[in-house]
């Protein structure tokens, strides 16, 4: 859809609890034409330098809710709506985070609109880095 | 002579703009009226903040921007999303209870016609019909290709309108099945994404044999996957894919053929026959060139038709050429919308 | 709770579709003491002369809507509550029904109230027959 | 002399004709004024037809009944549905606009009360403090038990009251926390199950020895199961579920051993410490005489309390006895109202 755009640029960095890197995050947007209820979000794969994270890793936020996947699969409330051209973050749990320096990501987003005949897989590469 | 055919922008056209922060809900409502269109059609789902609860102070702003800008709603693009949940469909009840909710908006906001998909249960749309009556909002299902009217796929839905009576239930072409060519801008992504000339060249001429003899039309079928696969099969899918793997064709080749089932050509007299039932129109757009000629869609041979049958309604600009573009270029859907504009203003004033 | 009472004594009859038999079907109260979401059933057993039906074999039947115990995962539509002693109809799959005569059932009712420690299992027996 | 102590019923209470069809929503009512309670106490969830929608045609109803019956309504029982999807805890602002309905739902019918329960997170007790000032609606812990005022546990809410100074949030006592003694019809139906004698002896000495020496009372803690857990091990659960089972307790010994421990013995000052926080009483009842006698609960101990503080709110009868009962007698929750109003009627007037 909108994959030359769907990162945000400066949303890159490690995520902390306690003073502890527990993991990194980024701010994507919803690859799709509109905005949707986040039932429909089947997956989202974060790959990390080649390396992929397991489903059970990544975290969903949004307006001040975090959610694993298998969470939202029951979220509809149109409060949280995922709205088109915003920003969301996904956050992958990792100890440690990431390494200071350059990285490569590759996320892709997949998405059940209900009048589609095939489930919408979306995928976006960046460059980034972590200070 | 002069025909009252009116103009409009869905701002589903303005996506791109929408989405890169460019342009706000205003910004797409201005841009709009500046390319000529005295009707506004809305993707609530996507620019409208707080969906689906209209507040009082949105409702202010929408109708001071039509005021502000010359121009009246038009059409309310609905998506019912009836598998919202992974382990089931809603139920009917439920289904018409998101109909109603998105007839409502339509309603609050001024729209007289509302598009509804073609995955539309029909017992949704009969449970909907007496709040579509109320509101006094005209649900359309979109005419979208690879369907057609003056199909089996039609005729369900005729007979429908002739069996309940209803005034408020009909028709919205979409110009995607006015397609004489594959979009020029496909063609380009395609060869851009490593499509070889040899089998682009194989994928046309398939095209413009089918425009040349006449599509073979989609059925009537609740299970749209299975009408879908017949129609792609009574067209000719399997043949060309086998000629594009005979031609030695990659992935790229693969996805440009397939893709070319995306479009339609049908005959303009579809409009005349149906004119009765058709209450809106999605006049979708790829590429408008500087000549203010829509690449792929011959639109003074489709507007001729709009006009010989007397339709005194839209024609809703719905610029689609974006994502054909923006995986290696800017996008600019605003002198897309312009051109368009001008395009139709010019098939209709001829 | 009222485990007496939890059956309707005339609801017990096989199922017919097209004029066959699918199965067999019977009435019941909730076993609470309010009204309640259908989405907090988590089980409903059914056990027919010592013989227990898998779960896939169950739907539950309400207000003109049938579902899989697994579809009601989801169903939160209050027009779809099952009302306090108000009957539902449970209806289970099996190829020619139940043979004519006498029988004897017993059905729990697996239901999770979300300010319960644990979950809330109740049970009845009746003894009905097939005419 | 005269205190001016109202009494109500909880119409929980016919849960056992009302489940049956012997009584509907009116004759509850009904049945309630003419036992004496000028009080109306409902379960939306329970008796409330098309809930969480109040009907104009049934709010009409309700207020006719009201008239006709000469009573007011004191308290809406509510529960916060919080785990209705079992993938998750609904998010904050869910339970707080869940919260929310039903203190709307309490407004429209008249309340001045709403029962929630223990497990209702800080937070979204917070979070609609504001709406029930707007709906003027005093939300009320129900003090169940084994919890307890005066203890770690009511702490709790006590720095919330004090730290925000709302005026619409406070306790509600429920009788089981005034029982002297095992219900009873508990131990009957124990014995029905094939408890044995040496060991209800064994449980019910246990009980007395802790009314005697005082129950250790429960913290405050998020995680109630773990909050329990200690609290029923402080109060030698362990200790007497290793003496059923040296006596040869069998699974029903076992059952009435654990059940002991959802009956608590207060101390009735309680009551009078905190009175200033107490919006509305549960007069819990399991089982009444003839002779007019709570079995369990020393009502005039307990009501003298009331009286002695200066308590202005509702008593409001809540029969439980009916589940210990049904599964081998008829029951008569209509009796047991109308014995347990009377008594209450004498201990308030004595
Ligand atoms: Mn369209
Ligand atoms: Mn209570």
């Amino acid at each position: 859809m909108f994959a030359r755009n769907m990162f945000k640029p400066d949303g890159f960095r490690n995520t902390y609890a306690d003073g502890q890197a527990v993991g990194f995050q980024f701010d994507c947007k919803v690859q799709y034409y509109r905005g949707i209820t986040l039932s429909i979000v089947r997956d989202i794969k974060v790959e990390v330098d080649g390396v992929e994270y397991p489903r059970e890793n990544i975290r969903f936020s949004i307006k001040g809710e975090t959610f694993t996947l298998d969470e939202m699969r029951t979220v509809i409330d149109h409060e949280l709506r995922w709205e088109f051209g915003k920003w969301a973050t996904v956050i992958v749990l990792k100890e440690g985070g990431l390494e200071q320096g350059k990285h490569h990501i590759k996320s892709t987003q997949i998405i059940a609109p209900s009048y589609m005949p095939h489930i919408l897989e979306h995928a976006g590469d960046y460059d980034f880095e972590i200070a | 002579m002069n025909y009252n055919i009116k103009r409009s922008v869905s701002l589903y056209s303005y996506q791109e703009e929408y989405y890169l922060g460019k342009l706000d809900l205003e910004g797409c409502i201005r841009e709009a009226a500046k390319a000529g269109a005295t009707g506004i059609e809305l993707l609530a789902e996507q620019m409208m903040p707080n969906f689906p609860y209209v507040t009082p102070e949105f409702k202010e702003q929408w109708f001071g921007w039509m005021d502000k800008y010359g121009t009246e709603p038009t059409c309310y693009d609905a998506f019912l999303e009836n598998k919202i949940y992974d382990n089931r469909t809603l139920t009917l009840r439920e289904q018409v209870r998101m109909m109603e909710r998105d007839i409502k908006i339509a309603g609050e906001l001024g729209f007289k016609t509302l598009r509804t998909l073609c995955s539309t249960p029909m017992d949704v749309i009969k449970g909907s019909l007496d709040c579509a009556a109320k509101e006094d909002v005209k649900i359309c299902i979109e005419v979208h290709s690879p369907f057609s009217l003056n199909s089996g796929w039609a005729d369900g839905y005729m007979d429908m309108i002739l069996g309940t009576g209803t005034k408020h239930f009909g028709f919205m072409p979409d110009f995607g099945i006015f397609c004489k060519k594959i979009p020029d801008v496909l063609t380009a992504k395609a060869l851009r994404q490593g499509a070889s000339p040899e089998c682009v060249k194989i994928v046309n001429d398939a095209f413009a044999n089918r425009v040349e003899k006449g599509f073979t039309k989609i059925k009537y079928d609740t299970n749209l996957g299975r009408a879908h696969g017949e129609y792609v099969k009574a067209n000719g899918m399997p043949e060309l894919m086998e000629a594009i793997e005979k031609a030695g064709g990659n992935a790229a080749d693969m996805n440009y053929a397939r893709a070319s089932f995306n479009y339609t050509w049908c005959d303009p007299q579809d409009i005349i026959d149906n004119i009765q039932y058709i209450y809106h129109t999605h006049a979708k757009c790829y590429n408008t060139n500087a000549e203010y000629e829509e690449t792929s869609i011959p639109l003074k041979e489709v507007i001729a038709a709009y006009k010989k049958a007397g339709y005194t309604g839209y024609l809703s600009t719905e610029y689609e050429g974006n994502s054909l573009l923006n995986d290696a270029f800017e996008v600019d859907s605003i002198e897309q919308v312009r051109r368009h504009q001008e395009a139709m203003r010019r098939a209709i004033e001829d």
